[in-house]
């Protein structure tokens, strides 16, 4: 296999995704918004359908043929996202998304008996960073409210890089949560070395690695990570799965979140006993079909091969801020010359992000504006909302050309080239 | 006029530049402040009402041209109108802009203002030409 | 419109489920699993992957055209389940089964700020009953276990009726919680009676409508309930999609549960407020896709028409509760002459339910067997375990006919037979 | 002969009417009791071992025929053997349950037992079939 994606090769993954051949506005669509969500080869949506199709029944649950074959498929499903993240099976729960993903280990944590070793107390402390996700930073402000634990931050610099040096990492830290890749900035940051810290002392480790999986090959275990949450809608699955991930002994010392049918072994009317991980967290019927289709979403991707995949993104990261930083009046977020994957956010100065992605619209291009859930990084920046580009496996280099002509041009619409 | 054009006819962008009434009012009666939660634009707008009539309107805030040319329009129109139609052209503009198209502003009644008839086919951008109206709405109710 | 779904309609019906027309163990598969989730007709399955073929996009987020269209049909679709349940949009919450709606609701509950109107304190009485299936139950148990509150249950005499009269709804009570129509018994419990009785104390009514809205015409103003759940997948719809309805008063005087993107207005390091409802509940990137597929399943039923579906299924019940009870040693579950819809769980004796439900399943005939997520009331009945038919739409006479020849005939395979 | 019978041969039914070992045991050294989470069956499995060596075992409990035969059949087997040969036993067992049909029991070390191989080709089965041997596992364990 060659190392990088041709041009030959985005063009015949681009065969399997039909609405990147679909117009908008009259203008082919260019589709950069995949770090919003995704767009599905049809290998995912044949796979769901044929599942509905000949084999669709409860798991866990039936003992006829059709039960027996849906809970197989199920669990190897389970198996194979397992491996793609480099995990055990028994490692992974399924999710909505990876916002319920964090959320089940803050309400866990909070749930725990008093007295337990992971319970959080007043003086303990929270450690997120300032470029969170909202999806990485409420739900430990919710978690700090219920025990009275104290939430703190890393703090960024003017150019959004995280400012390590200022780090409240220390004795009382008990978990510290931080993004694999920020959703705005694109950049990778430093997992070895928070890790290291935040094992140190005795802190547990809460990656979500959202902006990670779709794009970089992802070895959970060697990252050495307690915890990890992913959604499979930026990853070429269907919304409505996510995925969290938990070291065996950790989720097996945490109590349920979600409580109801599947996740127990037995229910009086006064109290109920709960199956180990990951059934556990597992409460209700389960997202079969979605979490089938997401192991044939990792199955897309590894047939392209993550390697290339992250040789892929890096080169279209390379196009975006090259080519956005020459666009006069243009301010690209991020710090120059750190690692990233395919997406880049920016602001033109003196047009409103809306604007921009208005008057790119117009030629088909989608982008992202606003915030991007990261309210505080862009306060932190000075900035209330930016326009966001992010590519995938189907983006090419052509699209992305075309997409900077756009962002100059918006300039002379809106009256602020000179 | 291409569909762009309409939207972002040059009186919205003068507007968006130039804002009418984007400044904080001395001893307001009412106040109210709307965010659209997508973008985190904002409007604080104040109201002097004496008497059941808006004596003095005066609008603070950041947000896109259209929000932006929303509010100055909003704050011409409004200026020294009795509560009551302010009221009714609230309405009147919450229909057209929620139509799709299908209905417009009327010339009479909204001067200048008929230049964000572009709005309504943009069904993502309705809510930013509505910001400042919904902090009117609030600011007149209480 | 004929009153009764015909032989011929029911043909038709089939026809959309091509699922229905495989074999299993070399026999033309029998479903009548229907009550753990159903099949899905090739528009619900259509409706989805068009949506992926020429729509998917972010919603909620984005400005772009594709992202314009998917928010106004994910919208649609809330009004549209809104309208099938005789409910506003507004008090429509997405979530991912009935079981995550219930959960919702507890953990709100327990989120409360100490002092609030709703809020549980020591003292107060959480009613549920002894029929329940575990997921309106554990979570009322957690949510006893978080807030001091105790959990009282209605109990069922030896048919498997509730006693009301034995009913503990008392000032104490601030919750009701009870299924609409059970799943073990398929009976139509007595909603007008209870929520009376719920609200003549000032305590709040959560329905479980998991049973009933595949089967019965649901009108949940008019049931005047405060909160309801149900499941998409036991609907014709996918899994992974599940609708919470509460009064719009209620669902906004509650706090949110899961946090994150998309609910919030303003975010700062060390707080966040939060959207009105529905949004303030749906934290994360929503089940776009599937709430769309819902709809269509929902369109799906009301072209067939709810009272036409509801007729089936009595006339199915009948067909069941005779041909059961008029085999030898075999136990139907449930009161006699008790309204019902086309489900039923027995016991025949001297054989265990897996092994009716294997030799079933060797003829084609899937059934679920075990405790169907209802230990206390199997417990209560004094079995372990029990078989359970459920038809749907797509259940023929004959299909019925064939189960309980089966059934017969199990009795000489496991020598039980006089 | 159908899988069906393949599954439930006569001595699978008997057993399951007439099962071995079925009582409550003086004196255990030690017991577990195992559920199957989806249909509520239980074992409760005592040994009393002294020097290494099952010298007696008792169960409690109810369940399918195919989890009523499989306590019996392994009650037969298991006493008086010692506890290292039940262990192996056990991974045997395990092994050519979760084969698919692959993998039958070997004659001379399981006997009667070998009627449970029917069960590894209905996957949902396994569990039941192994559920007095994990209760086994777990007695033997401590
Ligand atoms: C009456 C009843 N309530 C609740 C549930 C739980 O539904 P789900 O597993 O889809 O959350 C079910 C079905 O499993 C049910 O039948
Ligand atoms: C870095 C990051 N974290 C968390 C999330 C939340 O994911 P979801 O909305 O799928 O739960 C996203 C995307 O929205 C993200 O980009």
């Amino acid at each position: 296999m060659q190392p990088t994606l041709t041009e030959a090769d985005v063009a015949m993954i681009r065969a399997d995704f039909p609405i990147l051949s679909t117009e908008v506005n009259g203008r082919p669509l260019v589709y950069l918004d995949s770090g919003a969500t995704s767009q599905k080869p049809l290998s995912v949506l044949d796979t769901e359908r044929d599942f509905y199709l000949s084999r669709n029944s409860a798991v866990h649950r039936g003992a006829h043929t059709l039960a027996a074959l849906a809970t197989e498929e199920f669990e190897e499903a389970r198996e194979k996202v397992a491996r793609f993240v480099g995990a055990s099976a028994d490692e992974i729960v399924w999710t909505s998304n990876a916002t319920e993903g964090v959320n089940l280990v803050a309400y866990a944590l909070s749930n725990l008996p008093a007295g337990s070793e992971l319970a959080l107390v007043p003086g303990d402390e929270i450690v997120v960073t300032e470029l969170e996700h909202h999806a990485n930073l409420i739900p430990w402000q919710q978690l700090a409210q219920r025990t009275g634990a104290t939430l703190r931050f890393i703090p960024v610099d003017d150019e959004g890089a995280l400012d390590l040096e200022r780090a409240p990492i220390t004795d009382r830290t008990r978990v510290v949560a931080f993004s694999h890749v920020s959703n705005v900035l694109g950049v990778v940051n430093p997992v070895a070395e928070l890790v290291a810290r935040a094992h140190a002392v005795g802190a547990l480790v809460m990656l979500d690695a959202c902006q990670s999986a779709p794009h970089l090959p992802l070895d959970l275990h060697a990252l050495d990570v307690d915890f990890a949450v992913l959604s499979g809608h930026k990853m070429l699955a269907p919304t409505g799965i996510g995925v969290l991930y938990g070291r065996n002994r950790l989720l097996n010392e945490l109590p349920p979140f979600l409580t109801g049918g599947s996740m127990i072994t037995t229910v009086t009317m006064e109290s109920a006993s709960f199956l180990p991980a990951p059934q556990r967290f597992e409460a209700g019927t389960q997202r079969v079909s979605q979490a089938i289709a997401l192991a044939a979403a990792v199955d897309y991707l590894t047939g392209i091969g993550m390697e290339r995949v992250a040789e892929h993104g890096s080169r279209m990261s390379r196009q975006l801020i090259d080519g956005l930083s020459a666009i006069d009046g243009v301010r690209v977020l991020g710090a120059r010359g750190a690692q990233r994957v395919g997406l880049a956010s920016f602001a033109v100065e003196g047009i409103h992000a809306h604007d921009v992605g208005q008057f790119l619209d117009d030629r088909g291009i989608a982008v992202r504006v606003g915030h991007h859930c990261a309210q505080p990084l862009h306060r932190r920046l000075g900035l209330t909302s930016t326009t966001r580009a992010s590519g995938s496996v189907y983006t090419t280099e052509a699209e992305i050309d075309f997409f900077l002509e756009a962002v100059a041009d918006s300039r002379a619409f809106f009256g602020v080239a000179s | 006029m291409s569909d762009l054009d309409g939207l972002y006819q040059q009186l919205i962008l003068d507007h968006a530049k130039n804002p009418h009434g984007r400044v904080p009012l001395d001893s307001p009666t009412s106040q109210s402040h709307q965010v659209n939660p997508t973008c985190g634009d904002e409007v604080t707008l104040s109201l002097r009402v004496e008497n059941g009539v808006i004596e003095a309107i005066g609008w603070e805030g950041h947000g896109c041209s259209i929000s932006q040319a929303s509010a100055s329009l909003l704050a011409t129109l409004v200026d020294t109108l009795p509560v009551a139609e302010a009221e009714s052209l609230l309405e009147e503009f919450r229909t057209a802009m929620r139509s799709r198209g299908q209905i417009e502003l009327d010339e009479d009644r909204f001067g200048d203002a008929i230049a964000l008839n572009g709005v309504s086919k943009y069904v993502a951008r309705v809510k930013c030409a509505m910001l400042p109206w919904v902090a009117l709405e609030h600011a007149m109710a209480g």
